[in-house]
């Protein structure tokens, strides 16, 4: 065996899977905050890369300036959402809010659409997306200086955001919000203005995944695809938990890598497809909340 | 089970008598990482009494039902149930061998009715098979309505008839408690096991509730395990009382050796009832 | 009027591709009525929203096919729904065309009456793009020991070609290594670094959708060459490389519509987009691939209309089984092409009972970082016996499981 | 007891703190509960919320503290003021702000936080510095030092008790003026009732903090309110002094179990008791 | 007026244990099983596009919602991979019918059924550790991997180069059942039946076992249930309900499929139908088939009524769906099942309004 292959193999997978936890952090940003499993995030990736791309083609922004509008387009729909969806459903059952998030899809899907044409784009970032040359060089080995760039990113955006979760007052009031919406109002925590800041902030992680997949695949309406990816990352490192997203990230891309460069020729390839949900499914047997999850409490 | 005939047996409630042991505990130790629930306890059971378990709140009282019936299994310790030696019990063989429980945070399955809630403590008893019940066809049609009487005899006894097709989740608080007896009597237990079933209840509503318990105590000799917090209540009816504190044993007896007990006093009682 | 029913889609993923093609159809419609319809006779048509979805398709078919009089043709842009309304075609007597998908032995008319995978099929694209391969490497005795990969949709669609290729590679001896993308396929890193491992001589793209500018930015991160990629015509289109920037700039694929100004383009562009009254909201798709294959298409019906109002009666709307004659004997030759102003843009085409495609020629065309060229300039045919032969088999299978014995319709 | 008696003597001479005012409040549009029902908790004093299972007393609460829209319950008619403003279109966290928390039935901790976050969840509403919020939850723990043991725990994962104690516990964190609280005695040990009722009294004499609660332990609520108000099947039935009504005979009889003869046996009650209700 | 209980009284439980226990329901649904099997014999009510575009694929839909909603609804266990269980039941059919001379096609069906049952058991063992949403996203593993099986191995499909199949022709006691309103009947006597057989279920023990474990699996234990017994049963029927729907949208719908047929998508949108129609609901699961099916058609309708733009309609369209799926769920969100019966209810209290 290839020594060189296999670490190329295995960086590659370990790369690919930041660009999955950049997903997977949108989705717990939301669920450890609200309880809310939102199926729209992969619409909002679309939506908000479109948007800023919109606004490069169109209206001939630059990058610089078509970034702040987006931010400021994401905030307004995470205010309306809040006030036209999540508050009428506030204290209702998981699945029902669930639910919601699933109209919401396909209302921002449409409106995406409805804005920007379906006509695909592509979306220049100023970091290339071309092989770092030192390594190549030396080791002969690929690494994309971009998902280099993304890995950065990344690791600083679950940083901030784990810190919020767990240093700030804001972020005690969110975990409360998640256990018990009734009780949370009851103690005075203004739930719609957290919730409201809390989808405006989940709109930028979009965003900033919407910019970086739009960046490596065009911006299209195949980036709402990407939460598929995210899934498996995300039960894997565990819903409530940012490093989850990141650790459960790296295993998944890792492995899924491995398993279809060595083991897919063995079975016909494009194994890919429901790998990391087993990989995930063994994980959770062992432990049923993932990596880093908060336990479920089941008592009486 | 019919109305008539419980009232007819109340005056009978004097002769009590209890049995042999039933159900022993020895030395039950539980822990739940750094927290020791419970430390080397032991007590024992015995038929057709009514035994209370006094404590604290956080003395390990709710622990020791669950251990009694599986949910929880013990590090260390026996439990000795008819003869039988275990190390633990599980939920299933309990359930199957005649320990029905209520639970402090009700448990009831809040999407269903109160009749069908009351319909899953049968379970154990009903044997048709799930194809005869699609067809809902022959035996399995008759047997459904078998255990749908004696439903509606638990129904009536505990006097909620006008609620039989409310879902459970609607119900105050303390129906709800009510329904949770109702679906533990369902099945018909040997040993009842109860977690604070009058908690949130009125005095009028916790005379009703004693006087259920009695009856059945009574009537069908069933065994009961109670918690309580509620001095009144355990030391009018409980035959003998065991007290926790802190996971520990510091007392047990009658109700009155209990009353008087000056560790007892100190610990949770704080006054003499 | 002579009635279409035009099932496509405008939203969801694969929305840019049928905004394109349906715009076309529709645009050549427009044109064709502007200058007086098919011999006096105005086409009309009715668009229903699919989303690319089988049952919403199949509803959008039974819709259709009894509006205005009855539809006469249908064309659903979408294998899923192909098949969903495969065996309904018969018995409502609607024919229905499937350019460049769905099941390659459909060609065979004798099986499938209403089914017409008009001009080319999977199987005869694959056997094209060898042919072109093998002249690119200076003739086809110059394929042996050549590694080809064979990186494809995991899907009916992406397995399509395999027994074609599968066969080329027996018979000239080069060696045919499968890749397999589970679909969508928005990540492919593996697949690529397998390539690279392999460093094969070409990859046939065999993608669909947010697929194809993944492969071709993926094959850039691993410093693949796009000259030795060869994609698919679904993988040929303005919106599979423009995602992929400048990364697809080199990276060649096939077509059945040539890419270029054509006369009949440019009075789209004059009479209808001048006028305001084009299809498409962006002008600038206008003469995209997409576009030009909807304007294909929809050259391709006229003609089949032009051909059965000669046999039925001129000035006359046709049935759709009339219609179904008309599509089994077109002949679009050289001199009909120029007359419509498309001379070069699609092959010449002639069908019959025997065979639904009629033609079976491909083109290559090349991205340049702004627009396709075609780079080769005779069109490519492969080898027709080889297809032919897993035609009549498949088809007749076919005919067997469903117990139909093959005859030609009248 | 004579302390309360002497409390009772005061009439409610006080603008009301907090009046509710004829609501009627339905369910999932077809179940009424609330009947309209109107009481009123002066400044400064303790008012208890008597009934049986079922009469609407947590509704009533809930109302109060606008928690209903969150279980589909509306108020159909009615009012409720506030420090004399008409609060029922606040959102509950403006009402913590406004002074007035609530203590919900059934204890409702946030299951995975530690005792201690949960309480400081409870100073949500409050802009504290750290040793302030040190000295707060010294207080909490001061009153509950079981809490202070499991701080660490999840809270989950403690006891029935435990878990009322720390709902109590984070409602005080608010320093309300006004607190509502549902059963708060319900699973508590007899000694730590006796206590959460002297914190009651406690707070609300040095503290100058209302009360309004729904209890049923109906001898010890009368024993610490100043006021009680009877609520059967969503109505109002009767209300006055706590002495007043402790000294009632049908209140006696049906809420206090004590009959002419005194207190009887739980053993002994030899019937089922037919209900009699006030206005049935 | 109409809707009155009162004075129906029932003296045995037998006829208080009915599925309808309420005259006017039964009234009711009698009236609609006539108006259905009316719609197949008389054109002049359903034009062949009705029966064969809408009300077919509607009921295959409700059939596939009905057995998500047994597992869901009834059992707690949320699942995204229904179309994988349809497409095992759907190949499963095929390649019985195929492979055994002389197969009765509906024993085709159930032996598909069967097989999807099977699959369930198997993808329904890791429910017995994990819950939730984590349950959820594992359960994509059934919809990937079994479409990939189905494209990997050609035997399944008959060593059809492309993996499609056509599904044969339904024919019993030589009848063949190739008009659109045959094909109804059949699909629609098939849903009678097993609706039925699923109410049935649903009211006696199996049915208790299955919502105790929903509602508090801990407390169901206790009291007797076995976990493992109940929800792999709950598995197993849901799949075979879902395979029986899958290999009717092959046979009695599509003709000719191919696994993408049964993509995720699909689930999806099964799963929509129950949360629409009313998680744990029988009549849920009809209701939201219909809204699922039903409105996109409406609104396209509508659209085409409005002459606006293909691309603006078809994105308004998509937009109008989210946003009346978002609405109907803040008016009730339990399901339209459930503003069903408060329906019911107030119409039982008029004209008095409490
Ligand atoms: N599953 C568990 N995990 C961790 N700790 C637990 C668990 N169950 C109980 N405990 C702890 O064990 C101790 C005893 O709890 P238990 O519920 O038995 O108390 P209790 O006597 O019933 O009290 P109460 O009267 O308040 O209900 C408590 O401190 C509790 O926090
Ligand atoms: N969410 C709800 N949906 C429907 N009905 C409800 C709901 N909550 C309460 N009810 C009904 O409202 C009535 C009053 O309930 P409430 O909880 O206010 O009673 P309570 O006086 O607090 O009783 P308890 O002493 O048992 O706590 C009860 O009949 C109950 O069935
Ligand atoms: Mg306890
Ligand atoms: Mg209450």
């Amino acid at each position: 065996m290839n020594v060189n292959f296999f670490f190329e193999v295995l960086i590659g997978g370990l790369l690919s899977g930041v660009m999955y936890a950049l997903v997977a952090i949108g989705f717990v940003l939301i669920y450890k905050a609200s309880g809310v499993f939102n199926f729209a995030q992969g619409a909002m990736v679309f939506f908000a890369a479109l948007t800023c791309v919109g606004l490069i083609d169109k209206f001939g922004l630059s990058v610089w300036l078509a970034i702040p509008i987006t931010i400021v387009v994401m905030v307004v729909l995470g205010l309306a959402i809040e006030r036209v969806v999540l508050r009428p459903l506030v204290n209702q059952p998981e699945i029902t809010l669930f639910m919601a998030t699933i109209g919401l899809a396909f209302f921002i899907e449409g409106l995406a659409q409805l804005m920007w044409g379906s006509q695909v784009h592509k979306l220049e970032l100023p970091i290339e997306d071309v092989p770092l040359q030192f390594l190549l060089d030396k080791f002969n080995i690929i690494v994309s200086q971009f998902d280099v760039a993304a890995a950065g990113i990344c690791a600083l955006l679950v940083t901030a955001l784990a810190l919020l979760f767990a240093r700030t007052k804001v972020g005690r009031a969110l975990r409360a919000v998640a256990d018990d919406h009734q009780a949370a109002l009851a103690v005075g925590i203004p739930l719609q203005r957290i919730w409201a800041v809390l989808w405006s902030v989940a709109g930028m992680v979009a965003l900033v995944a919407g910019l970086l997949w739009g960046a490596r695949n065009g911006v299209q309406f195949a980036l709402t695809f990407v939460a598929l990816k995210a899934l498996p990352v995300l039960i894997l490192g565990g819903f409530t938990s940012m490093p989850g997203a990141i650790v459960g990230g790296l295993i998944i891309g890792a492995s899924e890598k491995l398993a279809e460069v060595y083991l897919g020729p063995m079975v016909g390839g494009g194994i890919e497809g429901w790998f990391p949900y087993i990989l995930a499914l063994l994980f959770l047997l062992v432990r049923p909340e993932g990596l880093f999850g908060e336990k479920i409490i089941r008592r009486i | 089970m019919q109305m008539n005939e419980i009232e007819a047996h109340l005056g009978a409630s004097a002769g009590r008598r209890t049995g042999p042991v039933i159900l022993d505990m020895k030395n039950i130790s539980l822990s739940f990482g750094g927290v020791r629930a419970l430390t080397d306890i032991s007590f024992n059971v015995k038929e057709h009494e009514i035994r209370a378990i006094i404590g604290p709140n956080g003395a390990g009282k709710s622990s020791m039902l669950n251990v009694i019936n599986g949910v929880y299994r013990p590090q260390q310790g026996e439990i000795i149930y008819r003869g039988e030696h275990r190390r633990n019990m599980d939920c299933y063989a309990a359930a199957k061998s005649g320990i029905a429980r209520t639970f402090q945070n009700i448990a009831l399955f809040k999407g269903m009715t109160v009749l069908d809630n009351i319909m899953t403590g049968r379970n154990l008893k009903m044997k048709s098979n799930f194809l005869l019940q699609a067809l809902y066809w022959g035996p399995a049609r008759r047997e459904e309505i078998e255990h749908r009487i004696k439903a509606e005899e638990i129904i009536d006894f505990l006097e909620i008839q006008a609620i039989r097709k409310t879902p459970v989740g609607r119900l105050p608080y303390g129906l709800q408690k009510r329904v949770e007896l109702g679906r533990a009597l369902a099945a018909e237990p040997e040993i009842l096991l109860l977690d604070e079933p009058m908690a949130g209840m009125n005095v009028e509503e916790k005379q009703d509730m004693c006087r259920f318990i009695l009856d059945v105590n009574d009537q069908f000799g069933t065994t009961i395990v109670l918690i309580e917090h509620d001095m009144g209540v355990v030391m009018d009816i409980s035959d003998r009382v065991v007290v926790l504190d802190y996971g520990k044993k510091i007392g047990d007896g009658t109700p009155d050796e209990v009353r008087t007990n000056q560790d007892v006093i100190n610990a949770y009682l704080g006054v003499e009832h | 009027d002579q009635f279409i029913a035009l099932p496509s889609y405008r939203v969801g993923p694969y929305a840019a591709g049928g905004s394109g093609f349906y715009g076309g159809v529709i645009d050549y419609f427009n044109l064709v009525n502007m200058n007086g319809g098919v011999n006096g006779v105005k086409i009309s048509w009715e668009e229903c929203e699919t989303e690319y979805n089988p049952s919403r398709g199949v509803e959008c078919y039974e819709r259709l096919k009894t509006k205005n009089g009855g539809a006469t043709m249908v064309e659903p842009l979408s294998t899923g729904i192909a098949y969903g309304v495969l065996d309904r075609l018969p018995q409502d007597k609607i024919p229905m065309t499937m350019l460049g998908y769905g099941r390659s032995d459909a060609a065979n008319g004798k099986v499938f009456p209403y089914v017409f995978p008009l001009i080319t099929s999977y199987w005869n694209q694959a056997a094209g793009m060898i042919k072109y391969l093998g002249d690119k490497s200076g003739g086809m005795d110059k394929l042996k020991g050549k590694k080809i990969v064979h990186l494809y949709h995991d899907s009916a669609f992406g397995k399509e070609p395999l027994p074609v290729l599968e066969a080329l590679s027996k018979q000239h001896g080069f060696e045919l290594i499968k890749i397999a993308v589970p679909p969508p396929g928005s990540e492919q890193q593996s697949q690529w670094l397998q390539i690279r491992q392999a460093n094969p001589d070409y990859v046939i793209l065999w993608g669909w959708g947010v697929m194809n500018s993944v492969a071709i930015k993926t094959a850039q991160r691993n410093g693949f060459p796009r000259e030795k990629m060869l994609g698919v015509w679904w993988a040929g289109s303005e919106e599979d490389t423009v995602p992929a920037g400048d990364a697809a700039k080199g990276y060649s694929a096939m077509t059945f519509n040539t890419p270029g100004n054509y006369p009949v383009m440019d009075e789209i562009h004059k009479k209808l987009y001048d006028a305001g009254k084009g299809n498409l909201a962006d002008r600038n798709r206008v003469g995209s691939v997409y576009h030009m294959r909807g304007v294909t298409a929809a050259i391709l019906w006229v003609e089949a209309m032009r051909t059965a109002q000669d046999k039925f009666g001129k000035g006359k709307a046709v049935t759709g089984e009339q219609l179904r004659w008309g599509l089994e004997h077109l002949n679009v030759d050289e001199a009909r092409e120029k007359a419509i102003g498309a001379f070069g843009m699609l092959p010449v085409v002639k069908t019959s009972c025997d065979d639904h495609e009629g033609s079976g020629a491909v083109k290559v065309q090349q991205w340049d970082g702004k627009k396709w060229n075609a780079i080769t300039p005779n069109w490519v045919v492969g080898d027709k016996a080889l297809t032919r032969k897993l035609l009549e088999d498949s088809s007749n299978a076919y005919a067997a499981e469903k117990k139909i014995t093959p005859a030609c319709a009248k | 007891m004579t302390m309360n008696t002497a409390a009772a003597a005061e009439t409610v001479s006080s603008q009301p703190y907090l009046s509710v005012n004829n609501i009627e409040v339905i369910y999932d549009h077809v179940i009424l509960v609330l009947k309209g029902v109107s009481l009123q908790v002066p400044q400064g004093k303790i008012v208890a919320l008597l009934g049986a299972n079922g009469a609407g007393k947590s509704t009533t609460l809930k109302t109060i503290s606008t928690l209903l829209r969150g279980e589909r319950g509306d108020v159909t008619k009615g009012e409720v003021q506030f420090k004399g403003e008409r609060v029922d279109q606040l959102t509950p966290n403006e009402l913590v702000k406004r002074g007035l928390s609530q203590v919900m039935e059934g204890r409702h901790c946030f299951g995975h936080l530690t005792i201690e976050d949960n309480l400081l969840t409870g100073a949500y509403t409050r802009s504290l510095s750290r040793p302030q919020l040190k000295e707060a939850l010294d207080k909490v723990y001061h009153y509950f030092p079981r809490l202070k043991e499991r701080r660490a725990s999840q809270a989950g994962y403690t006891s029935g008790g435990e878990q009322q104690m720390c709902a109590i516990g984070r409602a005080l964190m608010a320093k309300p003026s006004m607190i509502l609280l549902d059963e708060p005695s319900m699973g508590i040990a007899p000694q730590i009732v006796e206590e959460i009722f002297g914190i009651v009294k406690d707070l609300n004499q040095k503290e100058n903090v209302s009360f309004l609660l729904a209890e049923q332990n109906t001898s010890v609520a009368l024993r610490y309110a100043d006021f009680g108000y009877i609520l059967e099947n969503g109505r109002v039935v009767m209300e006055g002094a706590a002495s007043d009504l402790a000294s009632n005979e049908d209140v006696k009889e049906f809420y206090l179990g004590v009959s002419g003869a005194g207190r009887k046996s739980f053993r002994d009650m030899k019937f089922y008791r037919r209900r009699k209700r006030w206005l049935a | 007026m109409f809707y009155r209980e009162a004075g129906q009284f029932k003296t045995s439980y037998q006829a208080d244990n009915q599925i309808f226990p309420i005259r006017q329901d039964r009234i009711a649904l009698a009236a609609l099983l006539v108006v259905a099997l009316a719609l197949a014999l008389a054109p002049v009510l359903a034009s062949p596009y009705a029966l064969s575009a809408i009300l077919i694929p509607f009921l295959i839909f409700s059939l596939a919602a009905l057995g998500l909603n047994i597992l869901t609804g009834y059992a707690g266990q949320l699942s995204l991979g229904t179309a994988a269980f349809m497409a095992v039941g759907a190949f499963g059919a095929y390649n019985f019918v195929l492979r055994v001379p002389g197969m009765p096609i509906l024993l085709a069906f159930v032996l598909g059924g069967l097989s999807a049952a099977l699959v369930g058991i198997a993808f329904g063992l890791p429910s017995l550790r994990i819950r939730g949403f984590y349950l959820a996203a594992s359960t994509l593993a059934t919809q990937f991997f079994v479409l990939w099986c189905l494209t990997k191995i050609p035997f399944l499909t008959n060593n059809s180069s492309s993996g499609v199949i056509t599904a044969q022709k339904i024919t019993i006691l030589g009848y063949e059942f190739d008009t659109p309103a045959s094909k109804y009947l059949l699909v629609l006597g098939v849903v009678a039946v097993m609706a039925l057989l699923a109410k049935n279920m649903i009211r006696s023990n199996v049915g208790r076992s299955w919502m105790a474990v929903r509602d508090m699996d801990v407390a169901a234990e206790v009291i007797g249930f076995r976990l493992m017994r109940t929800k792999l049963l709950a598995f197993a029927v849901s799949s075979f309900y879902c395979g029986v729907a899958g290999a009717l949208y092959a046979f009695a719908y599509l003709g000719t499929v191919e696994p993408e047929a049964y993509n995720l998508d699909l689930s999806f949108r099964i799963l929509f139908m129950v949360i629409i129609g009313g998680v744990g609901s029988v009549l849920g699961s009809f209701l939201g088939a219909a809204f699922i099916v039903l409105l996109p058609v409406f609104l396209n309708v509508l659209a085409h009524g409005l002459a606006l733009p293909t691309n603006v309609a078809s994105n308004l369209e998509l937009m109008v769906f989210g946003a009346l799926i978002v609405f109907f769920l803040i008016v009730e969100p339990h399901g339209l099942a459930r503003l069903w019966q408060i329906g019911k209810e107030k119409l039982r209290l008029w004209p008095f309004p409490h």
